[in-house]
């Protein structure tokens, strides 16, 4: 069960409390009619899936109910950082762009 | 019954208290303290078990959780049975039933021991190669025989009446292992204040202090030290010490897994006591010292009862008191096992040769031995054995070879080293390095908050051990954060004890040209030969010579065996051991009960069962339940001599003739409020909502961002800035989950803030044509009025004095009204309108009735007639769909080329010409019924009911271009024949609506 | 609100107690509650209308009298009052943009208390509830075995769970199962 | 290559197994293949194999970048059943099963596939109402699959507990009768034989490190651990690897990787005859011929290579198990571990050409690959030397994400409502 800081509980809390949400960082255009079959299934389904550094949204579901953000490491499953939702992407060094 | 090897005045055990107990149904007497296994041996038996694949007679191997032999039957009831103890762990109470396994008719005559004749049939893998023909033989005979064969103990037949706990525990510094360095480590930690716990698999933490001897510290002897700290530490208000503990699992970010026995070893359990507690354990740091375990040596039948390890000698000697024979050989290539054979021989037990590997050994312990007149037999090797359901030789050979020398003896402790016990920094994902000289595996780079220390750490010299154990008590309480003041504390030892070198692999007798079965992994009855087998089918990996092998893969998961099995390995490819590398350790470290790993998730604690407000009521009138999610609905309300048929046929004519009760509770409830109410709204659902005016209700669609339908519900706008959305019951957190996923991250600049109010509300739908006349008398300051009060409108006003959210709406086509009053009401009301209703003939309807009410009027329940496959069109609900809007959720996704292609399922009604089949929901249509199989299949049932109302069967279905269908004649090609039906409209009752309005 | 027909009522877990030597878990008596959000501009105007200074820091609650606001997040509190003083109307007062609801209903409030009170609720709650990780007054939503609460510690032996009201029966017995447990140990 | 026979174990036993040749060569990599798969785990090395068998294209190499058969193929249930909904689903998954039957032949190698029954149970309404759409979608298939009271379904498998005294009873059940189980091991190595003696070659602990394409965009190979070596084609079937190894080639892909736990109890003698799944309790179950209960948990809930989940989720698992089958709560759980599976967002595999000329993928199959291996390899072989699906893999496109056609069997099932 990972050990999740939560940044608005300002808290380690156990993974229980928390839902993860997919990706982090794909932005919802707001003229979404404009966009192609390619550029929606892209924004739909395709994932980066990085083995190393994930930017990631979770939502502390029971526990302050914000989303928020974190960059992980899938291969050890240790989290680098969590962020308020809104913040920008953190630079972190061996993380994809 | 006196017990024939227990010593007088030897061990620890109080001679007076005495405990019986049975093994294969013959009485025996142990004392308190005992373990199963030191029992037995004090009267004598050695032989417990049959092997896994040859079943060979076994003894015990050790006197703890590596065992891989002595695996037995404990038997407290007939519902209380456990299969695959280890009598080497399991404590002796009084009157404890122990049974042996994997043996017929009997132990000593097993049947089953055929296949040791025929073993050479049964190499490594053979099973893979063989069985294959007739084809058909392998299900029929082969596989049933090897089932058959397989497997040890008996699974229990009766469900488990016993209860398990578990328990969240945090900490600062968690300390697995209670022996000289655990124990050590937690009092340096425990004396900073920091929040410790200690835990340790034995009743009496002591680790090797158990069977040590000679061992002091701070003065005392070594297990009268560790029971004096063991005291200290529980006298400590920040130390928590968990004994009969095993810590079984190393998961991320410092969580350990603890599994304790609570009950195990009592002969009368009190009531309320768990029988085993799972903890799980969060630790700031870990520290391990879980120290070591002994090897076997491997040479031909070194399988054979009366040959055990020499620390498990020791250990029944010192502690318990009992002699593992009468005549023991000693065996080893370190110098560990010499301790044993002069503990033995102070202790009166002949001992006739002490046989070791090495050529020159030298060392205290070999000093100690040589003074008392054993004789050492250096540079030779065990080669064999005599004695089959019990050894009565050994057979001693040179190194190099020459003549073999048969030395009697009734028992033979063997020690080829010592292997650090690093599973846990393993599960860690740590990584371990390979130490050459000492051939072992020790912890390498740490991926965790811990350390190893002492023998786990490969910290053999008791004065390092000490020191070491210290240090990381202090460091690992302020790593935690912890100020360490004062300078820890002073520990002085002396031991004669070594811990060092050894040999892994085959020994002399055992090499690649030999023919005789020396054992690297008991229980699975995995050979040194076995191994070089797999590696000469090109079995390379040590991953695969496991699974080939299955070496290591026992109850004991290789503690014992994986070491030597690597070496063998390695030898056959060439290689150096660590170029071979280690099988990955995996969780758990000994075998963890189901029921602990359950603890209170059972019965009524499996999954919360929710009940609404009005759920006594109708539980008082004999509803019929059925589970919806976590909740109870009242499915339907069967009177005297009703059955469901009847009783749904009476509820649904009663509902159109009069009106009907139905608790509508369980629907989720979401508030909305804020000034940008309206416009998140538009986001999140397909309609438009800013012109619906306060006081009116709309149906709503909810997408998911694919364009494909996620929920429905009726929305109530109670105020310009406040709106009362409803959900199904299925979807009520998921629906707040999404609006709330975009509220937060996509739309964060609307004002709107989203309360579940599900269970504040207790809803009770009032529907058909005398429903006015049902409400009116408790209502007050609402006009009722068809034009105060339309269809789809929403006022707040009281009801039986009660403040209630009314709604006029309707999901069955009559005029209706849903009351929402808050729950702890909602029985009150209930009743208060009940009354009001058996008044109009009125009846109180389940769930299945609603169904078949709303179906008649073609309205959709997501989830049954939409299958997260469908879009608003193919379901016909077009028409609530804002094509206006500039976005919402789902918009682009539901313009995706397939989803408005032409060919898509739709949802339309069907009626069977017969007027009389009712069709079976999820039945599928063909348009040709004379197809061969596979048909192709055109669409399905989605509902489909007996329609009282209608006087003959209604259905729902999706149907490819089904829109286009109507009229049109379609199959349902069931079993037992063919079912005609004709497409028609989906609205059975009504079909201008003018009841809903009159 | 004041109670106009209070013998309607029928609370979830009005008949429910257990007491043993280490623990006792009962119902607390109804009370009045609002499910309150408020963005921070809003605090200040919103503290003033419910009398009680809405706390700002997590896990934190305030208390005035009868009346507690306990901090759920970071726009978020459940606001308890137990002498039954309305709160709804003086909220409605407030300009400033915030969400008031009644709650009062759907909650059911737990009281566990004794020594052994912090064990029983590990048994199901993952948090960590030393009074150095979880003081006096502080408050969380977390979980119960399966389902979702508001725990808040009201003295070093005392909490209080708030649940739905549907999932009153299960926090109450996994409580009474665990209680056998801790008791006997 | 030997064959393996009761009569060649005999003489083998005769000279103490030492004549047993090994079952694949370990050669060093040439520098150019027609075919490389990168993957040798059991839909990797079939595809190998029936590159070969079927269509006569040899010069194959497969590459691992551990030990064959260490990845989901080695760490699954091994639950085996074809009766899906979908024609897409149920076409491929049964396409499978018609070879397990008689791969034991096929591959001279015993790969223990034992029908041995898979019981689906139903809970409540919504479940039967969903089981039942399937009964009737396999019948028009031909796909077997038949509808049990609980009596019946008690009677298949006794230590179901059928009370109706649990949190959720059983109040019904399908039964795939051919579904059931089939040893992993032996289907990697069984595949790996076999194709080996027909010539392709498997070189393990060779990681794939990159992919090379032509100026004109097609491949021509793939870096490697080993060096570069050359293919025309290159077939990536890397389960939860996939995302990595398509983004050397700039392929992104709709897939996510999450953990996926196992476990097993210690042996017990016979007790659990068939294989059973409830989906609404969460749990999956059967006996291995070695006498384990195999046991079969959820995914954890965010993506990860680490091969290792939480013990909530384990805990979660036995639960359900201890509600339906109540004896087994003395057993104990002798080992546990983790994979890693690639999911896609309808659940369904892609097997199909990707946009870069000489380039396939075969993935997403999510928490249950095991089951569709032979028919997998037999249909992904095909796409690769024709250079066009199968007629069965046709519909598993990676196109469909972006038209929407998405063959979605959880979806499918629904949501109570």
């Amino acid at each position: 069960m990972l050990l999740i800081r939560c940044p608005y509980c300002e808290e380690d809390r156990p993974e229980l409390e928390f839902r993860h949400a997919g990706e982090a960082h794909l932005v919802r255009p707001s003229n979404m009619d404009a966009m192609s079959d390619a550029e929606f299934e892209r924004f739909l389904f395709i994932r980066q899936n990085p083995k190393g550094v994930v930017f990631e949204r979770w939502r502390h579901v029971h526990g302050c109910a914000r989303f928020f953000n974190a960059a992980r490491d899938t291969i050890t499953d240790k989290f680098v950082t969590t962020y308020k939702a809104g913040e920008p992407k953190p630079t972190l060094e061996g993380a994809e762009e | 019954m006196s017990a024939p090897y227990r010593i007088a005045g030897k061990g620890r055990l109080t001679p007076a208290r005495a405990v019986r107990f049975t093994f294969d149904g013959k009485h025996y007497a142990g004392l308190e303290g005992d373990t199963l296994a030191s029992a037995l041996l004090a009267n004598g038996v050695h032989l417990v078990g049959r092997s896994f694949k040859y079943h060979r007679p076994r003894g015990f191997l050790s006197a703890g959780a590596e065992e891989p032999n002595a695996l037995v039957g404990v038997h407290r009831d007939a519902a209380r049975k456990t299969p695959n103890v280890r009598a080497t762990v399991q404590e002796l109470y009084d009157g404890l039933e122990a049974v042996s396994q994997n043996r017929w008719p009997s132990l000593a005559l097993d049947v089953g021991a055929i296949n040791d004749l025929a073993s050479p049939l049964f190499s490594a893998g053979f099973y893979y190669k063989t069985f294959m023909w007739p084809k058909a033989a392998w299900k029929r005979f082969y596989e049933p025989n090897i089932r058959a064969a397989a497997g040890l103990g008996v699974a229990p037949d009766q469900a488990d009446p016993d209860h398990y706990a578990a328990r969240y525990a945090h900490c600062d510094v968690l300390i697995v292992g209670g022996g000289v360095a655990g124990l050590t480590a937690a009092l340096a930690a425990a004396e900073t204040g920091a929040r410790i716990m200690l835990v340790d698999e034995q009743a009496e933490p002591a680790g090797a202090l158990r069977y040590e001897s000679g061992t002091r510290i701070d003065g005392q002897d070594g297990w009268d030290w560790a029971q004096a700290a063991v005291q200290t530490l529980r006298g400590m208000d920040n130390v928590h010490l968990l004994t009969r503990t095993t810590a079984f699992g190393y998961y991320t970010q410092n969580m350990v897994a603890l599994s304790e026995r609570v009950t195990e070893h009592l002969a009368e359990p009190q009531q309320d006591l768990p029988r085993e507690r799972l903890w799980q354990v969060r630790a700031k740091r870990v520290i391990l010292a879980t120290g070591a375990i002994e090897r076997h040596m491997v040479f031909a039948n070194n399988d054979r009862p009366g040959i055990m390890l020499a620390s498990a000698g020791r250990s029944y000697l010192n502690h318990h008191g009992v002699a593992v024979g009468r005549r023991v050989g000693i065996y080893t290539a370190n110098d560990s096992a010499y301790h044993a054979a002069v503990d033995l021989k102070q202790a009166g037990v002949d001992v006739p040769a002490i046989v070791d590997l090495r050529d020159n050994p030298q060392g205290p312990g070999v000093d100690a031995a040589r003074a008392l007149g054993i004789p050492i037999h250096a540079g030779r090797a065990v080669v064999g054995v005599a004695g089959r359901q019990r050894v009565t030789a050994m057979n001693v050979q040179a190194k190099g070879g020459g003549a073999v020398n048969p030395i009697p003896v009734d028992a033979l402790l063997t020690s080829a080293g010592w292997t650090p016990s690093v599973h846990l920094f393993s599960q860690s994902r740590g990584k371990v390095a390979y130490d050459d000289a000492g051939k072992r595996f020790l912890p390498g780079v740490g991926a965790q908050d811990c350390v190893s220390i002492g023998a786990c750490n490969g910290t053999d010299d008791l004065d390092d051990l000490l020191s070491e154990a210290i240090k990381a008590g202090r460091e690992a309480a302020k790593a935690a954060g912890i100020a360490t003041g004062r300078a820890g504390p002073k520990l002085k030892a002396t031991s004669s004890e070594s811990w060092s070198g050894g040999m892994i692999g085959a020994g002399p007798g055992a090499d690649a040209d030999s023919k005789g079965k020396a054992f690297v992994d008991f229980q699975n009855d995995v050979t040194a030969k076995d191994i070089r087998q797999a590696v000469r089918e090109g079995m390379q990996s040590i991953e695969h010579v496991k699974r080939f092998t299955t070496n290591g893969m026992a109850t004991d998961q290789g503690k014992t065996s994986n070491l030597h099995g690597l070496a063998i390995a390695a030898e056959m490819l060439g290689k150096a051991v660590p170029a071979v590398g280690l099988t990955t350790f995996r969780a758990p470290y000994t075998p963890v009960t189901f029921g602990a790993l359950a603890n209170y998730s059972r019965g009524d604690q499996f999954d919360p069962t929710r009940r609404t407000a009005i759920h006594p009521w109708a539980e008082a009138k004999g509803a019929v339940f059925e589970d919806v999610g976590q909740w109870k609905r009242a499915r339907y309300f069967p009177r005297a001599g009703e059955d469901m048929f009847a009783a749904v046929n009476r509820e649904c004519r009663t509902v159109r003739e009069a009106a009907g009760l139905f608790d509508a509770s369980t629907l989720g409830k979401i508030e909305v409020v804020g000034p940008d109410a309206a416009s998140f709204m538009e986001l999140l659902y397909t309609n438009p909502w800013q012109k619906l005016e306060p006081g009116r209700c709309r149906y709503g669609i909810m997408l998911r961002e694919d364009g494909f339908i996620y929920d429905d519900g009726v929305v109530g706008r109670l105020a310009p800035d406040r709106s009362h959305v409803t959900t199904t019951t299925g979807g009520a957190a998921r629906v707040l989950n999404h609006m709330e996923d975009y509220l937060q991250t996509e739309f964060p600049h609307l004002k709107v803030y989203l309360t579940s109010v599900s269970e504040q509300w207790a809803v009770i739908a009032v529907q058909g044509p005398k429903s006015r006349e049902i409400i009116a008398p408790l209502v007050e300051g609402i006009d009722l009025s068809d034009a105060a009060m339309p269809h789809m409108s929403v006022r707040e006003g009281k009801i039986c004095g009660v403040p209630t959210r009314l709604f006029r709406m309707s999901f069955t086509g009559e005029r209706g009204f849903e009351v929402n009053v808050p729950a702890d009401y909602g029985q009150a009301v209930w009743e208060a309108l009940w009354a009001e209703a058996e008044k109009h003939g009125a009846c109180a309807y389940g769930t299945e009735a609603m169904h078949v009410l709303r179906a008649e009027k073609g309205y959709i329940i997501v989830g049954q007639d939409t299958d997260g496959t469908a879009t608003a069109s193919d379901v016909g609900l077009d028409w609530a769909v804002g094509k206006k809007k500039a976005d919402f959720v789902g918009k682009r996704g539901m313009a995706r080329p397939d989803l408005v292609a032409a060919g898509r399922k739709q949802l339309v009604g069907l009626r069977s010409p017969d007027g009389k089949t009712v069709l079976e929901e999820g039945a599928h249509l063909v348009a040709d019924p004379n197809q061969k199989v596979p048909m192709t299949m055109i669409g399905h049932v989605t509902s489909s009911y007996w329609s009282e109302n209608c006087g003959h069967p209604i259905a729902l279905a999706m149907v490819v271009d089904g829109h286009n269908r109507m009229g049109e004649k379609l199959f349902v090609p069931m079993p037992n024949g063919t079912i005609e039906v004709e497409v028609t409209g989906t609205v059975f009752f009504d079909e201008t609506g003018e009841r809903l309005h009159g | 609100m004041a109670e106009p027909i209070g013998t309607l009522r029928r609370p979830a877990l009005s008949d429910k107690r257990a007491a043993r030597d280490t623990v006792s878990i009962k119902a607390a008596d109804p009370c009045l509650r609002v499910a309150l959000r408020a963005p921070r501009e809003s605090v200040a105007a919103v503290s003033t209308a419910l009398g009680v200074a809405l706390p700002s820091r997590p896990k934190m609650s305030g208390s005035d009298g009868a009346r507690s606001a306990l901090w759920l997040g970071p726009d978020e509190w459940l606001v308890l009052d137990q002498a039954g003083n309305e709160m709804l109307p003086a909220l409605a007062k407030v300009d400033a943009f915030h969400s008031a609801v009644d709650v009062s209903h759907r909650n059911v409030g737990i009281i566990v208390s004794g020594r052994g009170a912090a064990d029983v609720i590990n048994a199901g709650c993952p948090q960590d509830l030393s009074l150095t990780a979880f003081h006096v007054g502080a408050c969380s939503r977390t979980l119960l075995g399966k389902i979702e609460i508001v725990l808040w510690r009201i003295a070093e032996d005392e909490f209080r769970i708030e649940c739905w009201r549907s999932f009153a029966d299960y926090a109450d017995s996994l409580l009474r199962v665990a209680a056998r447990d801790v008791s006997s140990s | 290559m030997r064959k393996f026979s009761a009569f060649a174990i005999a003489r083998e036993a005769l000279r103490g197994h030492k004549g047993w040749g090994v079952q694949w060569a370990s050669p060093e990599p040439r520098s150019e293949y027609d075919v490389i798969i990168i993957g040798a785990g059991g839909h990797g090395l079939a595809t190998a194999y029936y590159l070969a068998k079927e269509h006569g294209i040899t010069n194959v190499a497969v590459l691992e970048k551990g030990w064959l058969g260490g990845g989901n193929t080695g760490r699954n249930t091994t639950i085996i059943r074809s009766n899906y909904l979908y024609d897409e689903s149920a076409g491929i998954y049964d396409h499978a099963l018609k070879l397990w039957d008689g791969l034991s032949q096929d591959l001279n190698y015993n790969v223990m596939y034992s029908a041995r029954g898979v019981m689906m149970l139903a809970h409540n309404v919504h479940d039967v109402q969903v089981l039942q759409r399937h009964i009737h979608a396999n019948r028009l298939n031909g796909v077997d699959n038949e509808w049990l009271t609980p009596e019946q379904a008690k009677d298949y498998c006794p230590p179901l507990n059928i009370s109706g005294q649990t949190r959720y009873p059983v109040i019904g059940a399908t039964l795939q009768r051919r579904g059931g189980t089939a040893r992993h091991d032996a289907v990697a190595w069984g595949y790996a034989r076999a194709a080996s003696d027909r010539g392709v070659h498997i070189i393990q602990n060779c990681e794939v490190t990159g992919t090379r394409r032509a100026p004109q965009g097609h491949i021509i190979g793939v870096d490697t651990s080993k060096g570069f070596i050359g293919a025309k084609k290159v077939g990536v079937v890397a389960a939860g690897h996939t995302s990595v190894l398509m983004e050397m080639a700039d392929v992104r892909m709709p897939l996510e990787s999450y953990p996926l736990q196992a476990m097993v109890s210690e042996p017990v003698k016979p007790v659990f005859p068939c294989v059973v799944m409830s989906n609404t309790v969460h749990a999956y179950i059967s006996q291995s011929d070695k006498g384990e209960l195999v046991i079969g948990a959820g995914t954890d809930q965010y993506t990860s290579y680490s091969q290792a989940g939480g013990l909530h989720i384990i805990n979660h698992t036995v639960d359900a198990i201890c509600e339906m089958f109540p004896m087994f709560r003395r057993m104990k759980m002798l080992r546990s571990w983790g994979g890693i599976v690639d999911v896609t967002p309808d659940r369904s595999p892609i097997l199909a050409k990707t946009p870069v000329q000489g380039l396939y993928v075969n993935c997403g199959w999510g928490t249950g690959g095991f089951k569709a291996t032979p028919g997998s390899g037999h249909v992904f072989a095909h796409t690769i030397a024709r250079d066009e699906p199968h007629r069965i893999n046709a519909p598993f496109t990676l196109e469909r994400f972006r038209t929407g056609r998405l063959i979605d069997e959880a979806a499918a099932a629904a949501v109570a409502h």
